[in-house]
């Protein structure tokens, strides 16, 4: 079953990272000529058009593409304008800050919207589920770099319990994972609230409560279980968005993830970084979309791989 | 009470929903939605703060407010009038080139929220026509649209338009741009999904068996159907751009001077977050205050829209 | 099936648990020198290679010149740039074509290898050689060929007359490689994985996007180095930044904005440092025909248009020099009469811009924001005295990489603002090349014999002489209108003494303890 | 109300369900009380069978629910006197409640799949009510449920105990149901219409399987039904509800016999029977042999097969066969019956001939005309009436609009010819004229109906199908639209294909039956020949699975002397294999 599944994440891969790379490759193309950026002001034009022709960017761009795919085909996965090595190493150099702060986040979104989730879920119309949802629409209304500005301000500078930036410690995580997990947290409780009151309305909730046993049963056992697949759709969806995508969090926290990577690398028109960064995350992307799928499975007996 | 069911004598009927046919309203649908957002608090909440803000928005020009633009050297970092130092000429102080932050912010709506709404619609509207077309026809071309789509999503959003910026550029027209090539696929999924649902409806075979055309079949039986979702989904979508527009504005791909929005407000104010903490607070507030109204907006909208039947 | 699927999840609980907690222990701290022992310094970037001669970045070099050796240093005594020993004791040239360095013989690499002039021979063949190297496009162009006299004696002679050789062996890609570690058959990428140096911080280890860290080599040939522990933190949030110099999580914080200075001197534990600076601010003007500027009145009418003292004062919060000038007084050959003195006539550029019947006539001025300090709020302030002068002025803020393929594709605006920096002399105005980048359709016949002319000056006066004369032709005829030259604002801790240095470079050994 | 004793209740025995003048009244939202049921007067004993009967709305389901305090939130109950198996049930506190539900009173509710947790082993389900009722152990849990699930007559009851709700038939599900409300040894057992979401077939199993458990136990049995087959069938005796009022309560046999409310009559006489040629083949009328010889019939098919292609997972799809081969051929002014179980192909064959779907070979002739060849025959002549009167019928149009749409845009019709044929179309169907400006979440569910009947017919066809017109719709309701539809035909002269799961329906209407199974004519003839003397087992199997409404002809009521022969529960009845 996990094999097959598998497979198919195999054959979905090509294309999928065979277009992506393709779109990757036009955009950057598109915003012009790195070397512009990579030379010293002081260096000519005649400087600039060797360096262009170092690198083969005179080809065509067909040319380039090409050349550029056959070497990933042979392993090769380009040099960095910026850093001047293999852009694979530079990349995956990256990968378990951005994981570690990924998973940070979760937890920190779970832990906060679960319960939170739940509690207003059977607090319908209650003061507790107004605070949730006034709480959860302010959690998504505020910008995610203010947020990490005050937590500094407040928790680095004013209170100084933790520390302002950086990575090492554990203390470090706490206020990244915090920015990044307080905004997920408030779409995720919004969503264990409405499948929670979704699966509480279920004819199966019914049977259970006629069974007479206790209520928390009932609520932990049969209707969490169910409730959990949206959870893990969502949870599976931040966490693809966060991979690649806490490039403003990464950059208020001085977090060495793969957000500040890429951003620089945008910045400086590093094909070969921007190229292999999606890449990476493309490919991470379709693993958590897979572990998504195995964890379907084991909520649900029902969803086959 | 049982003597009077013996007596009863009427066939049993099915319970109709009591209509006044004789009196109803032509302008129905909009009497019911006002009926319905007045009886939803946070409905009527977020309608009311967003009237205003757009209001705000389309009056900008005529309020008694200081030009947005004006620079004075010698009234720079005032603070709010209700702090010390602050003026009434400046009701939320100034910032470090002295101009006003009251007017900068209701100037910035205007940015904002054309950036918000523009970008939605164009990316809504790509969405439809694509999400109709790979619905519709399917075959190769649902094939093909269907994995752009896979490829784009799987690039994280924030990068994707990162990548675009550096092509298009930056400014108020391209930003719309950047977004709307970023969110189509949002809404292209949507429309697909939902034209999915709706061609096997028994009322679409019916309009099929009728022999209407497929610009009636789109037109009449599709799109009022589809849109609701779309229109929900788009209205939350355009507080989601706001704050998307701050993001790129911090990593310095957002609306550029002289054009003002609240996002590089935001984002520009952040280093006077210590000492001149009302440079992007105010602005900040406003963004907020936008959204959260948008996500209760959106939110009734859902409820409103998503019944089918009401 | 029950049962195994409980086992499935309590293993992929178990699994999740430890997926976390593996990048978790991969990025706890390697064993630390206590913090007393140990100079934090925050950058705004990454450092971004290793290798001295691929990047063209201050931050980077910065890093870098406590692994690795000069063969020549450049001090700043009194403001006045001069070369002293570094890894070669003594040089001499009596041609300015052929030059003989004298190398130290008591260095050692820090694999204990000792230092040779095979060294210096590698260190710039490999420049010149691979055109990859970023800094292959600038250093070492004039060098024909290196002569290894001795095992502590090199030769270079020069294609002609290069009265600035010097210059090349200090910045980038100045700094000397080891043959022996390089010349392998794994090769460079290997080698910068962890590589060695003269210097006195040995590599320990480069979290990118994070931080290089350095520990003490007491082996180094100058004494034992002052700190056990260097590392160079990349802190690119400005915010962020100053938090961390308040906090006391780094002793040396570059580029903090002038708005934060009360902040960061009235915290008791931090002071502020500013200093000259190797850079500065020009207006370049795009004088081709169917522009506004494309007429000197209106060009002249700019520039007297702006008030240079307010914007260094109030934008700049004083931490800036109001110029009209392109070099700051450190650097050869810059021309000290462009001076901001009587530079300010708006009642005359109002005049001139009527004269030339451009009232209200739209102009736009580029800039990048937030690449130099202030660069855009100064550019604003611009702005605003050219609406002053009667015209209709605009700014367009473009993001760095956007602004530089408009720049070189030629679609900038009438006017754009360039912090040109990191020169280390005057004599870079002249590159009519280089011209042709910032200025493709300015020319002026004698700013091109002039050009010409430099390389035969006989004497050092001389050399200067025309570069003067050089920068009064082009500020003159408004092709660049100097604005200012920015001082670097650093944060340093008070348990530390810094006081800065022209060429930005924070070198450990010049930080000391208290 | 009056508080009478029940007539017919075994005397001298306690009930185990007792309820005098309860009541249930639901909160307005803007003030005031919304009634429930009202004045509800209820004894259930041991060892008998009480069907609650009504339809949508008259509180049968809100009665049974209050036993167990399952109402919705809000609700309130009250009643003079509320007993169940002692306990009072107006002092229970939530504690009470719970000690209360599952080992005194277990239910069995309509839909078994959604009632069944979907992630939760079907061992789990039943173990815990094992765990929370009984204290077993769980070594002691797994052989008790095994033991149950094999009283329910499921077949390997040990493996079940590890598979999932999905893995399931209806039928398997709805004895696991069974099983986990017979768990805590309840007292009593409601059964909310525990056949209505099951095939004809699997519904006679089921029920008969809560006969026999009753009959084993000795368990008092509430079963709510709208089925009056259903009530003559198993009930001992029978409540008869409408609009929250009890409108009639008595011995199953009196009630048919001699019913006192108009209202309790008048769904009796709605009540389906078996056609009495099933029982006497003698009665049968002879076919009219001239209609063969009557020239080309209106529509036939020829040899149609169509495969229908599931998406399915990513190594490949699926193809089911849909239709196999079908050929048939109907008179003009017949009606054709189409019968067969869910996923005969009935909707498919109906897709076809009204032009939703092509057919992958074979021919439709429509008058002679293939409606799928070059020289297509006119497509407005055939017509459709669908299932579902909500789904049928745009949400976001006026009736006006729905009616007149097949008239075409050709057509051009102005506004008041538009508005003019729509009125005229609805006092055809029997809807009031001032209805065509309404939406169809305004009308109810058999004007609703009414209006699809009305779009088919504005184009005049000469064919009409309808699909399962009416088994979306109340029993009174389906009888109106069926003499909506008799009439119609007459008037219109319609050909009609008339497709049900109701076998007696279908036999009312139709002059042709044709039997569908598995995509395959099993059977075609007139109807007396097919119900009368069935060639294939499967058509067989259909009719025997008719309920007869008649509580003398009981197939599953037993004298309780012969006990110990009514105990035994059928083993083979579930031995189809799980979907997977």
């Amino acid at each position: 079953m996990i094999l097959t599944a598998f497979g198919r994440l195999l054959l979905q891969a090509v294309p999928v990272l065979f277009t992506v790379s393709l779109i990757v490759f036009i955009l950057v193309f598109l915003a012009g000529d790195p070397t512009v950026m990579m030379i010293p002001d002081d260096a000519t034009e005649a400087d600039r058009l060797a360096l262009v022709a170092a690198w083969g960017l005179d080809q065509p761009p067909h040319v380039q593409y090409l050349r550029y795919m056959s070497n990933i085909l042979s392993g090769d996965f380009g040099t960095s304008y910026s850093y001047g090595t293999s852009a694979l190493p530079i990349v995956l150099d990256r990968l378990p800050a951005t994981l570690l702060l990924t998973a940070a986040a979760m937890v920190v979104a779970i832990a906060i919207a679960v319960p939170a989730g739940i509690l207003a879920a059977l607090n319908r119309n209650s003061a507790i589920d107004l605070a949730v949802s006034g709480a959860s629409v302010l959690g998504k209304a505020m910008p995610n770099f203010w947020v990490g500005i005050m937590l500094i301000l407040i928790f680095g500078v004013q209170l100084r319990l933790l520390p302002v930036s950086g990575s090492g410690t554990f203390a470090h995580l706490i206020l990244p994972a915090v920015t990044l997990g307080t905004a997920f947290a408030a779409d995720l409780a919004k969503l264990v609230r409405a499948s929670m009151l979704e699966t509480l309305g279920q004819d199966y909730i019914r049977t259970a409560y006629a069974k007479g046993i206790p209520d928390w049963i009932v609520i932990g056992k049969h209707a969490l279980r169910n409730a959990a697949i949206p959870t893990v759709t969502m949870t599976s969806l931040n966490v693809i968005a966060l991979l690649g995508g806490a490039l403003v969090t990464e950059t208020v926290f001085a977090w060495p993830g793969l957000g500040q990577l890429i951003v620089n690398a945008i910045y400086t028109k590093d094909m070969a970084v921007i190229q292999i960064a999606v890449f990476v995350i493309t490919v991470m992307t379709l693993l958590v979309n897979f572990g998504t799928d195995i964890v379907y499975r084991l909520i649900d007996p029902r969803i086959r791989l | 009470m049982t003597q009077s069911l013996m007596t009863d004598t009427r066939l049993p009927k099915d319970t109709e929903p009591y209509v006044d046919d004789a009196h109803r309203q032509p302008a129905r649908p909009l009497r019911d939605f006002l009926a319905s957002l007045l009886s939803s608090k946070s409905g009527l909440v977020g309608a009311v703060l967003l009237a205003a803000i757009v209001l705000i928005t389309l009056s900008a020009d005529i309020l008694p407010i200081a030009d947005p633009q004006k620079r004075s050297l010698s009234t720079r970092y005032l603070p709010p009038v209700w702090l010390e130092r602050g003026v009434i000429a400046h009701p939320l102080g100034t910032d470090g080139q002295g101009r006003d932050i009251l007017a900068r912010i209701i100037h910035g709506a205007r940015s904002s929220v054309i950036v918000g709404v523009s970008a939605v619609l164009l990316s809504g509207i790509l969405g439809l026509v694509l999400g109709l077309l790979a619905g519709l026809r399917g075959g190769v071309i649902d094939l093909v649209l269907m994995r752009l789509v896979d490829a784009i999503l799987a690039i994280p959003a924030m990068l994707f338009m990162l990548v675009v910026a550096l092509v298009v550029g930056s400014g108020i027209a391209p930003l719309i741009v950047v977004i709307a090539l970023t969110n189509w696929v949002v809404y292209t999924r949507i429309v697909r999904a939902e034209v999915l649902r709706v061609k096997d409806l028994e009322f679409v075979a019916a309009a099929r068996v009728s022999r209407v055309r497929v610009t009636t079949l789109i037109l009449r039986h599709l799109l009022p159907n589809i849109l609701p979702a779309v229109v929900v989904v788009a209205t939350l979508n355009v507080g989601t751009v706001i704050l998307t527009e701050s993001s790129l504005s911090f990593l310095g791909f957002g609306i550029q001077p002289p054009q003002i929005s609240w996002g590089q407000m935001l984002a520009d104010g952040r280093q006077q977050l210590a000492t001149s903490w009302w440079i992007s607070t105010f602005p900040g507030i406003a963004l907020t205050m936008t959204v959260f109204s948008i996500i209760l907006l959106g939110d009734w909208l859902r409820d409103y829209l998503d019944p089918r039947l009401p | 099936m029950s049962a195994t699927r409980r086992q499935i999840l309590k293993f992929a609980s178990i699994g999740m648990a430890a997926s976390m907690l593996l990048p978790m222990a991969l990025t706890t701290a390697a064993r630390a020198a206590p913090r007393s022992e140990t100079l934090i310094i925050a950058q705004g970037n990454d450092i971004l290679s290793l290798d001295p001669a691929n990047h063209e970045n201050n931050s980077t070099e910065s890093g870098l010149i406590n692994i690795y050796d000069y063969l020549v240093r450049k001090e700043f005594p009194n403001g006045e740039m001069t070369f002293v020993p570094g890894l070669a004791k003594s040089w001499k040239s009596d041609d300015l074509i052929t030059w003989e360095f004298e190398l130290r013989d008591d260095v050692k690499w820090h694999d204990g290898t000792p230092f040779t002039a095979d060294d210096v021979k590698f260190t710039i063949e490999r420049v010149k050689a691979d055109q990859k190297l970023l800094s292959s496009a600038v250093k070492f162009r004039t060098v024909e060929q290196v002569n290894v006299l001795g095992p502590h004696r090199v030769q270079v002679v020069t294609s002609r007359r290069d009265p600035l050789l010097l210059h090349n062996f200090v910045g980038n890609g100045g700094l000397i490689l080891p043959k022996h570690a390089l010349e392998t058959p794994e090769g460079a990428e290997k080698f910068f994985a962890k590589p060695i140096g003269t210097g006195p911080y040995r590599f320990t280890e480069w979290r990118k996007g994070d931080r290089l860290v350095l520990e003490r080599n007491p082996e180094w040939w100058e004494g034992t180095p002052h700190w056990e522990s260097v590392i160079v933190r990349a802190i690119p949030e400005t915010t962020t930044r100053v938090a961390e110099a308040l906090t006391g999580g780094v002793d040396i914080a570059v580029n903090i904005p002038p708005e934060d200075i009360t902040r960061v001197e009235q915290n008791p534990d931090t002071g502020i440092i500013s200093f000259n600076i190797a850079r500065n601010f020009a207006l370049h003007v795009r004088n081709e025909d169917g522009k506004v500027t494309s007429d000197p009145r209106v060009r002249e009418a700019i520039d007297l248009a702006i008030n240079r003292k307010e914007i260094a004062e109030i934008v700049a919060e004083g931490y800036a020099t109001p110029t009209r000038g392109l070099f700051p007084a450190e650097i050869p050959g810059n021309n000290p009469d462009l001076t901001a003195e009587n530079a300010f006539d708006p009642e005359r550029a109002r005049k001139l811009i009527e004269e030339a019947g451009v009232v209200g006539a739209p102009i736009k001025l580029s800039t990048p924001s937030g690449r130099w300090t202030k660069d855009r709020e100064v550019s604003e302030a611009i702005v605003g005295y050219l609406q002053d002068a009667g015209l209709d002025a605009q700014i367009e803020v473009q993001e760095w990489s956007v602004y530089n393929s408009r720049r070189d594709a030629d679609t900038l605006g009438e006017l754009y603002l360039w912090g040109m920096g990191s020169y280390t002399d005057a004599s870079v105005i002249l590159n009519l090349a280089l011209l042709r980048r910032f200025n493709p359709h300015w020319t002026n016949e004698e700013f091109v014999s002039l050009s010409k002319e430099i390389d035969q000056a006989p004497t050092e006066e001389a050399r200067q002489a025309i570069l003067r004369r050089a920068q009064e032709i082009i500020t003159g005829d408004r092709a660049r209108i100097g604005i200012l030259y920015p001082k670097a604002i650093h944060s340093v801790n008070n348990r530390v003494n810094f006081a800065g240095r022209f060429d930005e470079m924070i070198p450990a050994e010049q930080v000391r303890r208290k | 109300m009056s508080t009478q004793a029940i007539p017919n209740s075994p005397a001298g025995k306690e009930p185990v369900l007792r309820y005098r003048n309860a009541s249930v009244v639901l909160p307005r939202p803007r003030g005031g009380d919304l009634p429930l049921i009202r004045g509800v007067d209820l004894d259930v004993y041991r060892n008998e069978i009480v069907a609650l009967v009504g339809e949508s709305g008259s509180g049968k389901t809100m009665t049974a629910l209050s036993t167990l305090r399952l109402l919705p939130q809000n609700a309130r109950f009250s009643a003079d006197e509320a007993v169940l198996n002692g306990h009072d049930l107006r002092s229970l506190n939530a504690r009470g409640w719970r000690a209360l539900r599952g080992s005194h009173v277990g239910i069995v509710f309509q839909e078994p799949l959604s009632s069944l947790n979907p992630v939760l082993t079907i061992g789990d389900q039943i173990g815990e009510v094992l765990y929370h009722k009984r204290g077993l152990s769980r070594r002691q849990r797994r052989a008790e449920a095994t033991d149950l699930l094999a009283r329910m007559g499921l077949a390997r009851p040990a493996q079940l105990l590890d598979e999932y709700p999905f893995q399931l038939s209806g039928g398997m599900r709805q004895r696991v149901m069974l099983a986990i409300a017979m768990a805590g040894e309840p007292a009593l057992l409601i059964a909310d219409e525990p056949t209505t979401a099951l095939d004809n077939s699997v519904q006679a199993q089921v029920l008969e399987l809560i006969v026999s458990t009753a009959a084993d136990t000795g368990v008092g049995v509430l079963m709510i039904t709208h089925d009056l087959s259903v009530v003559a069938q198993v009930a001992d005796r029978v409540a008869v509800m409408r609009h929250g009022e009890m409108v009639e309560t008595g011995d199953v046999r009196e009630v048919f016999r001699a019913p006192k409310a108009a209202y309790t009559r008048h769904l009796i006489d709605l009540a389906p029977r078996i056609p009495a040629v099933v029982r006497d083949p003698a009665t049968a009328q002879t076919p009219p042999a001239a209609d063969a010889a009557a020239g080309t019939p209106l529509l036939e098919l020829r040899n149609v097969t169509k495969h229908y292609v599931q998406p399915g997972n990513f190594w490949g799809s699926r193809t089911t066969l849909a239709l196999d081969n079908v050929s048939l051929s109907l008179a003009e002014g017949k009606t054709l019956g189409l019968v067969g179980e869910s996923g005969s192909g009935k909707s498919s064959l109906a897709r076809i001939i009204i032009g939703l779907s092509k057919p992958d070979s074979g021919a439709v002739l429509f008058d002679g005309r293939d409606l799928f060849g070059p020289e297509q025959a006119r497509r407005s002549d055939v017509q459709i009436v669908f299932q579902d009167p909500l789904s049928s019928l745009n949400p976001r149009m006026r009736i006006v609009d729905i009616v007149t749409e097949p008239l075409g845009e050709k057509q051009r019709l102005t506004r008041d010819q538009r508005r003019h044929e729509a009125e005229t179309l609805l006092e055809t169907v029997g809807l009031p004229r001032h209805m065509i400006s309404r939406f169809p979440h305004e009308l109810s569910g058999g004007q609703r109906q009414r209006v699809g009947i009305a779009r088919a017919l504005s184009v005049r066809p000469r064919l009409l199908i309808c699909d399962e017109p009416v088994s979306a719709l109340d029993v009174s309701v389906q009888a109106e639209i069926i003499a909506l539809l008799q009439r119609l035909r007459e008037e219109f002269r319609l050909t009609t294909i008339f497709i049900a799961h109701g076998l007696d329906s279908v036999y009312a209407v139709s002059d042709d039956i044709v039997v569908l199974e598995k995509g395959r004519v099993v059977e075609h003839g007139h109807r007396d020949t097919v119900f009368g003397s069935p060639q294939h087992p499967y058509t067989r199997k259909l009719i025997d699975a008719i309920l007869d409404s008649d509580p003398d002809n009981s197939r599953f009521k037993r004298d309780k002397a012969d006990y110990p022969q009514a105990a035994r529960v059928s083993t083979q009845l579930e031995q189809t294999s799980p979907i997977i």
